[in-house]
């Protein structure tokens, strides 16, 4: 039997069976859980060679399945998050009730990405996207709180963008009889404009919905803060990149057939800048964790968005890399607040206060997180920044280059914030009792922050994966021109030597440690937060000293103008034109689960049944 | 100004029935008693009707042998240019005074200060009760029957050479042993 | 015995980085008492203060934040000034010169205020806090003019390495600063920000937070401050005279171009008062942004 | 339960402050939700002590009720005591008091320019004008004694003559701070950003100065003109020819406009003061202070300060000792509850400012 | 190697040179006598040539200068500064009224004898002390450390429960953080 059939199998099975031990035995479902995640990506990176295939019909239609170079870099990025949350996840969401739903769903998500890696044609890459969305958007809806406003949000979007993806699918087909995206390819040069143009736009508009790109970002910070934190590791770690990896396949292979489509691409560059600039500001200005990091997440596909549509090698590398530590770091840090809301009951920053202490593990794996966010040395996604900035200089992009540079340094605004609001600032009394989360949830994140670390220093190791899938795609090699496992090279032959960097860092700090610091702390000792240099008065107890309310006011004040054009209200006119539909919509979806998944099988069993009417035109 | 005051003295005369004068002639300015209940009335209609828009000042006496406070709402015309002294005295014990601090904010001040020092309430106060004092337990220290050189002889610690009002010189000869020249004996006491 | 070199070399630049700081501080402190119509105290006080901080007990801490953050910011400086030639042509040791690029060293320099800014929250101090949101807004306001001065060079040498602008400057025979005389503008005047001299002295603005990030650290903490402080402003003004005035050939004119830099900043600081963090960052986004876009317009274009 | 809004303390110890007293201010952000002021730091409860002093004991207190401006105090205090005992002064005392009291304005005018300035940022500025002042009070030392406090005005004229020569020594010293302030307005009224920072911040309106009974320049500068010395002349200033500066806005700008010209002003009336100098006598010698008593009766008597208006009520029952002094300082109104409606809303940056432009100060609020 | 007693006498040496060529002094008008602190700082009189500037928290500060009278409700934040600076750090008693209370002798409400509260190293007479007797203080102070007399802090911790029992018979609702260094 062929491997991709057992994965998948194994994926299904698990997602039934975890439903069905959900509602007879708690240790068993996380077993099966855990089991059905690890041995199919065991079973992945063993058992499937790039370039292997299966072929199978389905009601007439020939379907391919197979990994090519360039989706084993996602595959890298899915599974390793898939498992590492879901070990997390086991821990997270210990005592919640509808567990078993909650891990069906879970599986069916990671499933769904694998087959649209696998999948070589573009209705089994239709269906999976839909399974995803749907086991994605049954998450959003999990907690059962805001459904209507949140859940309808990104059930319309990813309709809406699910429909433009049949369109340019039926349109294709009837293009060129042929369900194969390599043949949509070969014969994509002979479309005339129109149809040129068409086809990509209508398969952005369903990537961009899912990458969040502007104007299409609008569910994104609702959905992101409504799902099950450990689902949103995965969510906005991987489930995003999706788009993102459909994305860099239309541009690369439609695209840049056409002699006129670099416009286009300087039009998805630009939407990729200004998501990157709209969420850093809209990050900033959140007082919520999960927020934050939705808008956050916006803003860093936002980058990667850049990247693809500038498209040089180097942007290539960037943009991938990008991803790949964009589901390191953003996984971590959704972990983290998931902690700190398991352990404290909340993810307001003018709550939670002063936990540095109580949970120094969540803080290290933040900070290191943060740091790679941030794109400081010598963590992880500076490379990523590094190639950006260089890629756009080098390809002549200024302004671009300096409102990506604006949107990357307003983002330290937004890592200090989610710092200090948790960690730093005062330990208050009612904040005592927390405790640090259990090992399943820290060991996923520490993992995931050395993850980062290491490829701070040798990008090469994810690099050279990079290098295999664009050359597949039709770059040449970029080894050894941009890049060697710790070393970096630009355009002009600049380069940047990490072991050395991190050396000097480490010994710096070391001297620094051993004579300075280490020295020093040991006649030092610990005093309370409270016992601060407050103007010589003594504080009671009910007054507030940690500042957390309009943390950047100044700031937003500034970019006031910037911010006063929001997309979000013009969505909300639209909406309320359409009442009457929405009304509908809103009749149907009543707001269970339940209602949405015999939806979804409905929907399906429709297009499979008058798939010949549609698709014969 | 004789001819502008007699008409002031007249029209609160003629509104406020219990208004005592208590005439200064050679000065710009009014002076009447009047009972506690009346201050905020007729504040507010010097300051609505005769144009009194400015309260310069609260006075505070404490008539310990009458035992009595008297309070002295002191009220300026910018256009009259003429004082008015409105003059209320209440009891020295547990005394409630009208609140006048919605006419003009700054009464606010006035009030707890004398709510603090002389222990005067004042209906509807608000503010801390601590203004000028802290964690204070004696009884309120302006009012004159506090001796505040007994308390802080009590309280504080002094240094030796000024156990009273002596003359430093004095004291200073006497703790050394040395006399005092004669040209500083004339200034002692 | 390379290794030993190298390192004897690293600290060797560093004491260069430490002493010129400093010096460089007091005889900052000398010309304002000037201008204030003071004799002012003498040009090693600077020196004095910091051996003195260091002498001091440090008795307290709020966490181990609070020590780190000084520690992140020695490191920052030391490790950025490692990447600056401190003179052309290998006249000094070259240490990791041409190991990283600007873009690079940007990123770098953000490395030690971030964490610094962990150490002040660590504190608990409301004032630290208020200080550092406004050092980062700050921070984002001077940096957009900077990088598009820096970007108009990078475009007009095709390299983004500082040794790389080093040489086109020895090449071309012109410095920078005249032959891209917009860039040089909006670099300066993202530098006034940079220096944190009035009027964008709004991080520790003593009237208005007490001393701002700095508030809970004394004794050695703040000599560590002090300290770093004084390399990072001998690395920014080294930058400056590397990328824009050709860099100087010895120690002598080292002194002298970066003392010549860095009274711009000072003696615009002593006649003004201090701007609203709002106020700071609009300042940044009004003629330092058009001078950055015409250096970034003159640069495509020649 | 905690505050929503983070607590900062304004003082006691803060470079910021006006003295010794305490601002507790919330804020969101950057913006002030709402201010508490905090005094008694200063109390040293001197109405209580002149209980126990006699009239010419109770005098010395007098100065130190504010320390930026302390002549008109014992100004006051003489003037009171000199309305109920019915004592008259010579007409030269009147014109020297004149001259003490406007040097006094000036000094403090110099002081406020180092403190606005300072509290924004620029400490030029009070090194200048701080130092110029002392000018001011080598001339206050060489006439009284004392570079801060003076005890010179007292019931019945003033305490020593003018030394020989002093009128030329004050007309120059006038001469070389006419020339400061002119550079003084170049480094602080020319300064944008100083118009920036000041402008629209700190509003007073009409309404609100009524409301709160606000004085001085602060009234003068939301254009309300009014100045005791105009409307309720004392000494000899119904004699001299000076104007009443006002502007409009009512914010830290119209103040700071108000104060530049008030202290040219200063100056004027100190050269008008010195040319029209009346010879004779400086003093009504007062009885032997041991046995010096007063007749029943009570006066007020109100001053310009630089901050305002300040009033002096006395009660005298006849005996050796003041009934009671009470004095109402003009911070007594802008401290307090003024400055908590003005800084609401306002930006966390101003506070200081503010305070320095109302004029702050805690010893005059506490005594 | 250098005997360690020795070597630390070399270091006290060289540290109380700079110790008193640096004062930094904390930015706290505790009372009247803050109006000749500006004058003393600026132009004319100008404290920063001997070393002596400002310092605006008291983990900062070296000096705690007492600007004359101290009422209860000052004094409690007097000494919740001064256990906030760090050592070593000096008291200067400034004006009359911290030596025998002044003309305040007979006030409730403030404090007479300003070393039984705290550890006081130089005392300014006068009302006011003038600008140049606030330097001559500052002249004896750096004296006093040059020879590593200034030691009042020291006494402060040996003698803390006499302070603590002298402060707190004035200050009778006593809730502080404990001084622990």
């Amino acid at each position: 039997m062929e491997m991709i059939y057992l994965i998948f199998i194994i994926f299904l099975g698990g997602a039934v069976a975890t439903y069905l031990l959900g509602k007879i035995n708690g240790v068993l479902r996380d077993i099966t859980f855990l089991a059905t995640l690890i041995v199919p990506a065991v079973l992945f990176y063993t058992q499937v060679s790039i370039g292997q295939t299966v072929d199978f019909s389905m009601s007439g239609m020939n379907l391919q399945w197979g990994i090519t170079d360039f989706g084993y870099i996602f595959a890298y990025i899915v599974l390793g998050l898939g498992v590492l949350a879901g070990i997390y996840a086991v821990a997270a969401m210990k005592g919640k009730e509808n567990l078993g739903f909650f891990y069906s769903n879970y599986i069916l998500s990671i499933m769904a990405m694998m087959g649209i890696l696998f999948s070589r044609d573009l209705v089994s890459f239709f269906i999976f996207w839909e399974i995803m969305t749907w086991s994605s958007y049954l998450m959003v809806v999990f907690s059962g709180k805001d459904v209507q406003k949140v859940g309808i949000k990104y059930f319309i979007f990813s309709a809406v963008g699910a429909y433009a993806m049949l369109m340019a699918i039926v349109t294709t087909y009837s293009l060129t009889g042929s369900m194969m995206i390599d043949s949509l390819v070969t014969a994509y040069p002979g479309f005339d404009f129109s149809m040129q143009l068409l086809i990509p736009i209508l398969l952005l508009i369903g990537f961009g919905v899912k990458s969040a790109m502007m104007p299409l970002h609008v569910w994104a910070s609702g959905s992101y803060s409504h799902a099950p934190m450990a689902y949103t590791a995965v969510f906005s770690g991987a489930l995003s990149k999706m788009g993102i990896y459909g994305m860099i396949i239309v541009i690369v292979s439609l695209v840049s057939q056409i002699p006129e489509g670099h416009w286009f691409r300087e039009v998805i560059a630009w939407l990729g800048g200004i998501t990157a600039v709209g969420g850093t500001l809209w990050a900033v200005a959140q007082d919520d964790a999960k927020k934050l990091l939705a808008y956050s997440s916006v803003a860093q596909l936002g980058y990667i968005i850049v990247g693809v549509g500038v498209g040089t090698p180097l942007a290539m590398l960037a943009a991938l890399f990008m991803a790949v530590m964009h589901g390191l770091f953003k996984g971590t840090l959704f972990m983290a607040v998931g902690a700190i809301e398991k352990q404290t009951g909340t993810t307001n920053f003018t709550e939670v206060t002063g936990l540095i202490r109580k949970m120094p593990l969540t803080f290290l794996a933040s900070l290191m997180s943060i740091i790679a966010l941030a794109g400081i040395p010598p963590l992880g996604g500076f490379i990523g920044k590094w190639m950006l900035y260089e890629s756009l200089v080098g390809s002549d992009h200024y302004m671009l280059v300096i409102v990506v540079f604006f949107s990357s340094t307003a983002a330290f605004l937004y890592c200090y914030k989610f710092l200090f609001g948790f960690f730093l600032g005062q330990e208050e009394p009612e904040w005592a009792h927390v405790k640090e989360a259990p090992a399943m949830m820290v060991v996923p994140m520490i993992i995931m922050a050395i993850g980062s670390f290491i490829l701070g220093v040798f990008p090469g190791l994810i690099l050279n994966p990079i290098d295999a899938g664009l050359q597949e795609l039709g770059y040449a090699s970029t080894q050894g021109r941009y890049w060697e496992m710790s070393m970096l090279f630009n355009e002009w032959g600049d380069k940047v030597v990490l072991q050395p960097i991190l050396y000097t860092i480490i010994a710096v700090f070391v001297f620094f440690f051993v004579f300075v610091v280490a020295k020093n702390f040991k006649k030092t000792r610990y005093v309370s937060t409270k016992d601060i240099s407050s103007s010589g008065e003594i504080p009671k107890a009910h007054e507030n000293l940690t500042f957390s309310r309009g943390f950047f006011q100044p700031f937003l004040r500034a970019v006031e103008p910037l911010m006063k054009h929001q997309i979000d209200p013009l969505y909300t006119g639209f909406g309320r034109g359409m009442e009457a539909i929405f009304d509908f919509v809103r009749r149907i979806y009543t707001g269970n689960g339940q209602t949405y998944a015999l939806y979804a099988i409905i929907f399906a069993v429709l297009l499979l049944i008058f798939k010949n009417q549609l698709f014969g035109l | 100004m004789q001819q502008l005051k007699a008409n002031l003295i007249e029209h609160i005369k003629t509104s406020f029935k219990d208004a005592r004068e208590k005439d200064y002639p050679n000065e710009n300015r009014l002076d009447f008693y009047v009972n506690k209940q009346c201050i905020p009335s007729i504040l507010t209609y010097a300051k609505d009707r005769l144009g009194y828009i400015h309260l310069s000042h609260i006075a505070i006496v404490d008539w310990l042998e009458d035992g009595e406070i008297e309070l002295i709402y002191i009220i300026w015309s910018p256009e009259e240019k003429i004082k008015m002294f409105v003059r209320t005295r209440v009891e020295r014990e547990n005394s409630v005074m009208p609140n006048i601090d919605m006419i003009w904010r700054q009464a606010n001040t006035y009030e707890r200060e004398f709510r603090e020092m002389y222990g005067i309430q004042f209906q509807g106060l608000e503010g801390e009760q601590d203004f000028l004092l802290e964690d204070w337990d004696g009884p309120p220290p302006m009012r004159r029957d506090f001796d505040t050189e007994a308390y802080a002889d009590d309280t504080f610690f002094h240094r030796p050479g000024r156990e009273d009002a002596q003359d430093v010189r004095e004291a200073i000869t006497k703790r050394s042993g040395e006399e005092i020249p004669d040209f500083a004996k004339k200034y002692s006491r | 015995m390379e290794l030993l070199t190298h390192i004897l070399g690293a600290i060797a630049t560093v004491i260069l980085a430490f002493v010129v700081g400093m010096s460089y501080g007091g005889i900052v402190r000398k010309i304002t008492a000037r201008v204030h119509n003071r004799i002012g105290p003498p040009w090693y006080q600077n020196f004095i203060d910091a051996f003195k901080l260091y002498g001091k007990t440090t008795a307290i801490h709020h966490g181990w934040m609070q020590i780190m953050g000084p520690a992140f910011l020695m490191v920052s400086s030391v490790v950025t000034l490692m990447f600056i030639p401190v003179l052309t042509n290998g006249g000094w040791f070259p240490n990791l010169n041409f190991e990283g690029d600007l873009i690079f060293l940007l990123y770098l320099m953000v490395f030690g205020p971030l964490g610094m800014a962990l150490g002040a929250g660590q504190t608990g101090n409301p004032n630290s806090a208020i200080g550092v949101t406004r050092g980062l807004s700050q921070m984002v306001g001077f940096e957009i003019p900077w990088v598009m001065a820096l970007v108009a060079l990078m475009i007009q040498f095709d390299t983004t390495s500082i040794t790389g602008l080093m040489e086109a400057q020895a090449q071309s025979g012109t410095w920078n600063m005249f032959s891209s005389p917009f860039a040089f503008i909006a670099a300066v005047l993202a530098m006034l920000g940079m220096f944190r001299y009035s009027p964008f002295d709004i991080v520790g603005a003593p009237t208005e937070l007490a001393s701002g990030p700095v508030s809970e650290n004394g004794g050695k903490y703040l000599f560590t401050m002090m300290s770093s402080g004084s390399i990072f402003a001998f690395v920014k003004l080294t930058l400056y005279v590397d990328i824009f005035m050709g860099g100087a050939d010895n120690l002598v004119i080292l002194l002298l171009k970066t003392f010549s830099i860095y009274m711009i900043p000072v003696l615009y600081g002593i006649v003004s008062p201090r701007y609203r963090t709002e106020q700071a960052i609009r300042f940044f986004w009004g003629w330092p942004l058009f001078f950055g876009v015409l250096a970034l317009i003159y640069a495509s274009i020649f | 339960m905690r505050d929503k809004a983070t607590t900062l303390y304004i003082g006691p110890q803060h470079p910021g402050i006006t003295g010794n007293m305490m601002v507790r201010v919330k804020v969101e952000g950057d913006t002030i939700v709402k201010a508490t002021t905090e005094v008694g730091y200063l109390h040293r409860a001197f109405e209580k002590l002149q209980e126990k002093r006699n009239w010419l004991q109770s005098f010395t207190l007098m100065c130190r009720f504010c320390v930026p401006e302390s002549d008109p105090m014992e100004e006051s205090y003489a003037r009171a005591v000199e309305a109920i005992e019915g004592r008259e002064v010579p007409e030269r005392a009147k014109y020297i008091r004149v001259m003490v009291l406007e040097l006094a304005r000036l000094a403090s005018f110099m002081l406020w320019y180092g403190g606005q300035n300072g509290s924004l940022g620029l400490y030029t500025m009070g090194q200048w004008s701080v130092g110029d002042r002392n000018y001011i009070l080598d001339l206050f030392e060489e006439l009284t004694g004392g570079r801060v406090y003076h005890m010179y005005i007292w019931p019945g004229g003033v305490r020593k003559d003018l030394p020989k020569g002093f009128e030329q020594k004050v007309l120059k010293t006038m001469d070389y701070l006419e020339k400061r302030l002119g550079d003084y307005d170049d480094l602080m009224f020319d300064n944008a950003i100083f118009k920036k920072r000041t402008q629209g911040v700190g509003i007073v309106d009409k309404e609100k100065a009524i409301e709160h009974g606000v004085v001085g320049a602060v009234l003068r500068g939301c254009g309300i003109k009014s100045d005791i010395r105009i409307d309720d002349p004392y000494e000899v200033y119904d004699k001299l020819d000076f104007e009443v500066p006002t502007a409009e806005g009512g914010d830290i700008w119209a103040r700071a406009l108000v104060r530049r010209q008030e202290a040219r002003q200063s100056i004027r009336i100190i050269r008008q003061v010195i040319a029209d100098m009346p010879g004779g006598s400086f003093y009504n010698k007062i009885p032997n202070p041991q046995k010096w008593k007063i007749p029943a009766g009570d006066a007020y008597v109100r001053t310009e300060s630089v901050r305002g208006e300040i009033g002096m009520y006395i009660a005298s029952d006849g005996g050796l000792y003041p009934r009671r002094v009470h004095l109402r300082g003009a911070a007594y109104v802008h401290g307090i509850t003024l400055l908590e409606d003005v800084l609401v809303g306002e930006n966390l940056a101003d506070i200081s400012a503010i305070m320095n432009s109302l004029g702050t100060c805690p010893p005059e609020i506490e005594r | 190697m250098i005997n360690d007693k020795n070597s630390q006498k070399i270091v006290d040496i060289i540290q109380n040179w700079a110790r008193k060529q640096s004062i930094w002094v904390l930015a706290y008008g505790t009372g009247c006598g803050a109006i000749e602190i500006p004058p003393t700082m600026t132009s004319r009189y100008d404290a920063e040539r001997l070393g002596v500037r400002g310092a605006a928290t008291p983990r900062q500060a070296d000096v705690l200068l007492i600007t004359g009278y101290l009422t209860t409700k000052t004094l409690k934040r007097v000494i919740r500064v001064y256990e906030q600076m760090q050592d070593p750090k000096y008291v200067i008693g400034f004006g009359s009224c911290t030596i025998n209370g002044g003309m305040y002798y007979d006030s409730y409400n403030t404090i007479k004898v300003l070393d039984k509260y705290l550890p006081v190293d130089v005392y300014i007479n006068g009302c006011m002390p003038r600008p140049e007797s606030v330097l001559a203080g500052f002249g004896k102070l750096q004296e006093l450390i040059g020879n590593g007399e200034a030691n009042g802090a020291t006494k402060y911790k040996e003698n803390l429960e006499w302070y603590r029992a002298n402060q707190k018979k004035i200050i009778p609702n006593w809730v502080m953080p404990e001084y622990n260094w």
